[in-house]
């Protein structure tokens, strides 16, 4: 069966969905995908301490080789994306039977598990394969459950940002078709490890140029980067709150992790850093986005605008990292993304526990919660600072590592700004504490206990591996040295 | 050089002209047009690519040697489906904001999301 | 009990974090609690006298604790720097709790358990700066130092505290991480290596303009410091209630930023180095402005703890000069200066809080005849105050003895001609206060009987750091082989 | 064009111009498809989304000249692109060199079906036919958990004799026509389905046709007798084991140790193996395509009749 | 005898292709939806069965023969159902048309 493991690494869940479809009463729903989840999570442990051991992994489908049938080729990137992916979701999962409770309606839960598991195994199968197509395919199958589950939000408002969303996602989406079609012109093969081989020979054509400028902004369509990232904070405002959770801590990752895939791997370092201004264009844009979101986050009156905001703004970060095309800069990214799954993770469910007891994030509400969820507001304290960046905790080790590689590579300015965007973090996490622990509480807000347990296990959980790998960054800084290496090294 | 890639330009100008559609027109319902013609036209542009002159379909028969591309045409299976599918849950969502809002114009729903 | 010195080292910062959970498993029955507090900080200054004892016999001690990042370790070490600090922050932590526990409860302030909590932790802390064995251990104990007083600045939890602790966190964070993380990658990355080394890190070809801009970020990076720029949270932070602001602002949090600012100036860049850079004599005309505008604004407060905060910031600029002075005179000035000035701070700090406590009176103007009614602590604020302007019966003369040595060894006469002149400053807005309340007595307003006597506990607390600071003039041998030794070994 | 009604119909037009494009280029395949999916059920939904959201449309057209700018820049890059294309058919372009020719060669006496685009689809690169199947399970829920109405009051029969009664004199002809036809419809459904291997067809287009014939009968005998024909929850568990069916196969090839979606561990014989899979996997996904299709469109009808609730039945 | 059956093969496509042209001619005359009713829905039937019968007779190959005889007959089915269908509709739609406005009639006179 270990041979099996890259397969039955998506397979799972995604057989898990329709089997779920069939099971009638929702509790029975949440505890199968909980099962499938945990399998999932399981499985890519061990294809990660798997690859760290031997090297890439490569499953043929179907038993047939490399450019004619699919193959799965699974290097130290994809196992540490595998593995967030599959963490999150799991521990996610935990406080779905209970948050949706409130926010779903009670005939549609076993659906929303449903469409949980299909866009988990769609993530995890972009992430896996190795078929430039296939990426297409597991793509729109993540952005189409995306789109149900934020049109499951309560407010009416989640409709009209998830049409948004799905009309910005199929035009990424079509863009990254047109790019793959344009590649396959003029090499012939779909198969990203083919592709990497044959495209020096053509990458002087003009329309390779294209293609890569159509994957590249089709990407950052879905990436949520500066310019393009419109359709995010609403998307993540008004979906429900588990489903923002999740979101917020892997979808962009998949998306990051794509950029990475084609530029390096598929196109080569080469070709995307010396013909086009790249480098100087995502630095910019980087470091603008990472201002003008900052900005936008401290003016916000509701939480989870803030935090999305701020999301785009940790983005911008990561493309800054992975704009210095050094290898110190791609692990400062790959570090960064890990890091800031945690992060968000644990922000956005703490939030999701105020939703279920308050029934709104406005900031106005929260005042006085200090006192009314200890607990809960402990766990956004913890996450903040870790956003901005406190030693000890995971933001600190990925701010050191960004800064270190800046500085590396001979960029003081840009060391200079993104510190100072982590300014900007200070003033928005503490305009919630401010509010929470200083303002007295509102009048009718006595009887607000604190959060029921099944939110607190997976938030504390977050917020402990928030510190754990901030002080035991082993693993973290291992796996992603490793994959940058591989990516700089010999191309996969 | 006209005239070969000719073919390509028409469904260069077919595709913009969806693209045009989805970003100009108010219309949701206009827009899910918009994107379907974006689509399709994307569709014919790989067919167009797999087709090989004097070529027959590519389903084996005794007598024909020449055939065009089959890998295309499947992936152009896919991406029918994956349109169709789009279309569905985009026409699904201007239902249910039609209900919600009570019109599918672009500017009336903005304009009802300042209010609230 | 023979604890092995390496575990004495390990439990002494440990032990205050293990007090702050048995404080907290004690909060609701205060005596238990504040027994618990007692019990931890006499344990800790045992261990940190045997471990100056330990120093003295030359043992080298120290810690590994394990690898943050690859390359950045967490480590421990006993250096004599390191353990004048140590010595100070526990001695005076003892007496601080000693005197929390009368103003707390003359006060009736609420939620003490946090109070005592968070300074468990805070003092932990300071235990882990003072051992910290690399700049990398340092800098993590500095943010948790910052995060912990945050909530002791905010304790009365009113709209002005969290004003004051919004400048305070604001400043402190912003110059640490904008400033401070930046200059320890880029020594990290110039240097190789962050871990403290007798004469200096950087290899001697480093070009002067690199290791120039390196030093002003670290100077305008430790916050705690008190360079002008960046000096105004202490005042901001005088909301908080007087014990926290006399260990905390007098001793434990601003030391911490000097005592980072010599460690740096020592063991980063080294004396030879730091003497050779260009951008020295500009932070030295830096800390030397900050000295006097301290002082001329310091004469202008009439709120008794805004003055001393002033002057605090004032005092510090004068251990900035002295490390930056890159003399050996200058650095052992400055840190026998740390000695003698918590000492002498932190008694004003004590009496000025029995005032409040006492009269409920916390500006100057309303103190004119405070002399008959509380007389220790008048005679406490008196001899204080003259440690802080350096006279003879204090230990403050010592520091400042040295402090001037230095800038004659160094040629640096306009510096001499500051630091005369603040002294004359200090003289100006410090010995009126004791000067009004016991001669001014005028008739006319009987004394209101009400006024009596400090609570006791606080006055046993004001009464022993007023006799260190006689002692430390009397018999400062023990500081000043201690200074010495820093430049020896 | 104001109309929108106006606008689907030009868009089917659209579609099947594009399918008559798609066999002009020897894509019978695809035409196949475009002309059920592309050109009927997008018409379909879309005039079951008109009559729901209103046929004006407001002549309000914003911001046209930054479209018209982010448009020409997109025509631009790609005709920039265009310029070192391969001409237009011709044999020596690099697609017709490294892949295609081993499908075209080898791929009878490796799986043995005629159609290579069927062999290609269902055994070379199986996985993606099988995300496409998922795609459009995705699909299905999403509209379902989006449109889906609970039943509230029981529907009684009675209610419905009278409806139809009255429904009767109106289509008279209509209904009659459509009883016959329905049969033949299914009939050529099946026939699509399983002749998939030798000419154009296959689970597609088969499953699309299927659904078409119940929509035909659902549009004509009103939806509540339609209702009562194909009940709700057992269309989902057909959707959902379409899906199961087709990934059981790629499981069943796990178990008897070859790898994923290889046919060859179906059976002693590796072509008859190839075949057996190629059958259960069309076979699958008919399933899936024609309950997912019948499941959209149900949910769009059922909820144009709740919040009206006249007994129009246009529709 | 096959020289006869291109010819007539080739005869029946001609007139089908020109019966279609008419159709379609019939389409953009016509003044009102009726007439245009009317001239697709007899033209569009004749021309499509005349144009498959033409390729029946051109094409030698039995199995194919049997499909196209097959879309004739189903041709023949459904275009006329969908011409009644159509033009069913929209005399109802006529009338219902009529009807609201025979009803706003009635509503003015009743209150002018």
């Amino acid at each position: 069966m270990i041979v099996h493991l890259p397969i039955l690494q998506v397979i799972i869940p995604l057989m898990a969905a329709p089997l779920c479809l069939l099971l009638t009463r929702p509790r029975l729903a949440w505890l199968f995908s909980l099962i499938a989840s945990g399998l999932a999570f399981l499985i890519s442990g061990m294809l990660l301490q798997q690859v760290m051991t031997s090297g890439t992994i490569i499953y043929e489908m179907g038993g047939w080789e490399a450019p004619w049938g699919i193959e799965y080729r699974i290097d130290q990137l994809n196992a540490l994306l595998l593995l967030i992916i599959s963490a999150l979701s799991t521990i996610v999962l935990f406080a779905a039977e209970t948050s949706i409770h409130k926010e779903i309606p009670a005939d549609k839960h076993t659906l929303f598990y449903v469409l949980y598991l299909l866009s988990l195994a769609a993530m995890l199968g972009i992430v896996a394969t190795g078929d430039a197509f296939n990426v297409f395919v597991f793509l729109e199958i993540s952005s189409l459950s995306a789109y149900a589950l934020i049109a499951l939000g309560q407010d009416r408002r989640a409709l009209w940002a998830s049409y948004q969303y799905l009309i910005m996602g199929t035009i990424g989406a079509t863009f990254i078709l047109i790019g793959i079609g344009l590649m396959y012109q003029m090499t012939g093969t779909l198969n990203m490890y083919d592709l990497s081989i044959r495209l020096p020979e053509v990458a002087q054509t003009r329309t390779v140029f294209t293609a890569f400028a159509f994957v590249i902004v089709g990407i950052c369509l879905k990436l949520a980067m500066f310019p393009l990232h419109l359709w995010l904070p609403n998307a993540y405002a008004y979906a429900p709150s588990i489903v923002t959770a999740f979101f917020a801590a892997t979808a962009t990752k998949v998306a990051i992790y794509l950029l990475i895939r084609f530029t390096f791997s598929v196109f080569g370092l080469s070709f995307s850093f010396t013909h086009l201004p790249l480098q100087l264009l995502f630095v910019t844009l980087g470091l603008v986005g990472v201002f003008v979101a900052s900005t936008a986050a401290i003016y916000q009156t509701n939480v989870k605008h803030l935090f999305a905001y701020s999301s785009i703004a940790q983005i911008g970060y990561m493309i800054v990292g992975f704009s210095i095309s050094t290898a110190a800069g791609l692990t400062a990214t790959l570090l960064h993304l890990f890091n800031h799954a945690l992060m968000k993770g644990a922000l956005f469910l703490a939030l999701g526990a105020v939703m279920y007891r308050i029934g709104s994030t406005q900031l106005s509400n929260f005042q006085g919660l200090g006192r009314q969820m200890p607990v809960t507001m402990a766990a956004i304290v913890i996450g903040g600072l870790s956003l901005i960046g406190v030693p000890l905790t995971v933001g600190f080790v990925s701010k050191w590592y960004l800064v270190l590689a800046v500085i590396e590579n001979g960029w003081w300015p840009v060391a200079v700004l993104i510190l100072a965007g982590s300014l900007l973090a200070i003033v928005y996490v503490w305009r919630i504490v401010e509010v929470a622990y200083f303002k007295p509480a509102l009048a009718g807000t006595e009887t607000i206990q604190e959060a029921p347990l099944s939110f607190l296990i997976p938030v504390w959980t977050l917020v402990i591996a928030n510190i754990y790998f901030g002080i035991d960054t082993r693993l973290s800084v291992q796996v992603a040295q490793a994959a940058s290496q591989s990516l700089f090294g010999v191309s996969p | 050089m006209f005239i070969g890639l000719y073919n390509y330009w028409v469904v260069i100008v077919l595709m913009m002209v969806g693209f045009y559609i989805v970003i100009a027109h108010g219309n949701l319902i206009k827009k899910i047009v918009g994107l379907s013609i974006f689509q399709t036209s994307v569709f014919i542009f790989y067919i167009s690519m797999a087709k090989v002159d004097g070529g027959s379909a590519p389903i084996l028969a005794d007598e024909i040697n020449q055939y065009s591309n089959p890998l295309p045409q499947v992936l152009i299976l896919t991406a029918i489906v994956v349109g169709i599918a789009t279309t569905a849950l985009a026409l699904a969502l201007a239902v249910r904001i039609k209900e919600a809002y009570g019109s599918i114009e672009e500017d009336e729903i903005q304009k009802q999301d300042n209010l609230d | 009990m023979s604890l092995s010195l390496e575990s004495m080292l390990q439990f002494s910062i440990i032990l205050p974090l293990l007090a702050t959970i048995g404080i907290v498993a004690t909060g609701h029955k205060p005596n238990l609690r504040e027994a618990v507090t007692i019990t931890t900080s006499l344990v800790v200054l045992y261990f940190v006298i045997s471990l100056y004892q330990g120093l003295q016999q030359g043992e080298s001690i120290s810690v590994y604790w394990g690898e943050l990042l690859p390359g950045l370790k967490i480590s421990f070490s006993i250096e004599p720097l390191g353990m004048l600090f140590a010595l100070i922050a526990s001695f005076l932590w003892l007496i601080t709790t000693v005197y929390a526990i009368g103003y707390m409860r003359g006060h009736h302030e609420q939620n003490q358990t946090r109070f005592y909590s968070c300074f468990a932790i805070a003092i932990s802390s300071v235990m882990g700066i003072a051992f910290a064995d690399n700049l990398f251990t340092l800098f993590i104990f500095y943010e948790v130092l910052t995060l912990s007083t945050y909530p002791l600045v905010t304790h009365a939890g009113t709209e002005d505290a969290k004003k004051g602790g919004r400048v305070y966190l604001g400043i402190l964070l912003s110059t640490s991480i904008l400033f401070f993380l930046l200059a320890i990658i880029s020594t990290w990355f110039v240097a190789g290596t962050l871990d403290f080394k007798q004469g200096g890190v950087f290899a001697p070809d480093v070009n002067p303009l690199v290791a120039g801009t390196i030093l002003v970020l670290f100077i305008f990076g430790i916050g705690k410091a008190a360079i002008m720029p960046f000096h105004r949270w202490l005042p901001a932070a005088m909301v908080a209630p007087t014990p926290v602001s006399a260990l905390l602002h007098a001793v434990a949090v601003v030391k911490a930023g000097v005592f980072t600012v010599l460690k740096v100036c020592v063991f980063i860049f080294g004396i030879d180095l730091l003497a050779i850079l260009p951008s020295t004599q500009f932070l030295l005309y830096l800390a030397g402005a900050s000295v006097l505008l301290a002082s001329l604004v310091a004469m202008r407060q009439d709120n008794l703890k805004a003055r001393l905060a002033y002057s605090t910031v004032s005092q510090l600029g004068y251990i900035t000069m002295g490390a930056l002075m890159a003399t050996s005179a200058g650095v052992v000035g400055g840190s026998m200066h740390i000695a003698t000035h918590a000492f002498g701070k932190i008694t004003l700090f004590f009496c000025a809080g029995a005032i409040l406590v006492a009269a409920h009176k916390s500006e100057i103007s309303q103190m004119r005849s405070l002399g008959r009614q509380m007389p220790i602590t008048m005679i406490a604020f008196f001899i204080a105050s003259l440690s802080i302007i350096g006279l003879p019966p204090t230990g403050g003369t010592w520091s400042k003895w040295y402090l001037l040595m230095g800038t004659l060894e160094s040629e640096q006469f306009i510096l001499m001609c500051i630091l005369i002149i603040s002294s004359l400053l200090n003289i100006a807005y410090l010995l009126p206060i004791p000067f009004h309340a016991f001669f001014s007595g005028d008739k006319s307003s009987t004394p209101d009987s009400g006024i009596k006597e400090a609570p006791l506990p606080s006055l046993i607390a004001l009464s022993i750091t007023t006799v260190g600071c006689v002692i430390l003039f009397v018999y400062p041998q023990p500081l000043y082989d201690l200074a010495k030794a820093i430049l020896a070994t | 064009m104001k109309d929108l009604l106006a606008v689907a119909m030009l868009l089917s037009i659209y579609g099947l111009l594009s399918a008559s494009f798609f066999v002009a280029m020897d894509a019978v395949d695809v035409a196949f498809t475009e002309a059920s999916v592309g050109a009927g059920i997008s018409t379909l939904l879309m005039l079951v989304a008109i009559s729901m959201t209103g046929r004006a449309e407001h002549p309000s057209r914003h911001k046209p000249l930054l479209a018209l700018a982010v448009v020409i820049v997109t025509g631009s890059l790609l005709i920039y692109g265009t310029l070192d294309m391969p001409y237009f058919g011709s044999a020596e372009a690099p697609i017709h060199q490294h892949i295609a020719p081993r499908y075209i060669n080898d791929s009878m006496q490796e799986i043995g079906v005629p159609n290579i685009v069927t062999s290609v689809l269902a055994s070379y690169r199986a996985f993606d036919t099988f995300g496409e199947v998922v795609v459009i399970f995705t699909a299905g829920m999403g509209v379902l958990a989006l449109l889906s109405v609970v039943r509230r009051s029981p529907v009684d029969i009675a209610k419905i004799v009278l409806f139809n009664d009255a429904m009767h004199e109106r289509h008279l002809i209509l209904r009659i026509v459509t009883k016959i036809m329905i049969p033949f419809i299914l009939l050529f459904a099946f026939y699509v389905q399983f002749h998939g291997d030798f000419g154009p067809g296959g689970g597609f287009q088969a499953g699309v046709i299927f659904a078409s014939a119940i929509f035909v009968y659902t549009m004509l005998f009103g939806m509540n007798t339609a209702r009562r024909v194909i009940n709700q929850s057992f269309i989902q568990v057909l959707a959902a084991i379409g899906v199961l069916l087709y990934g059981c196969v790629g499981v069943v090839s796990l178990f008897n140790g070859k790898k994923f979606f290889d046919y060859s561990a179906l059976a002693i014989d590796p072509v008859a193996g190839q075949h057996l899979g190629i059958l259960f996997i069309e076979l699958g996904v008919g399933l899936t395509v024609a309950s997912v299709m019948v499941i959209i469109f149900f949910n769009f009808a059922g909820r144009n009749e709740t919040p009206r609730n006249s007994d129009k039945q246009d529709l | 005898m096959d020289a006869f059956i291109h010819i007539s093969s080739s005869l029946f496509l001609l007139i089908g292709s020109f019966l279609c042209l008419s159709g379609g001619i019939g389409i953009l005359r016509f003044p009102d939806f009726y007439t245009r009713m009317h001239a697709v829905g007899v033209t569009e039937t004749l021309a499509t069965a005349m144009i498959l019968i033409g390729l029946i007779l051109y094409n030698p190959d039995f199995l194919v023969d049997v499909k196209l005889v097959i879309i004739l007959l189903m041709t023949l089915f459904i275009s006329p159902t969908a011409g009644h269908a159509l033009a069913n509709a929209a005399m109802l739609n006529d009338k219902m048309q009529k009807d609201d406005n025979k009803q706003n009639s009635e509503v003015k006179s009743s209150t002018s």
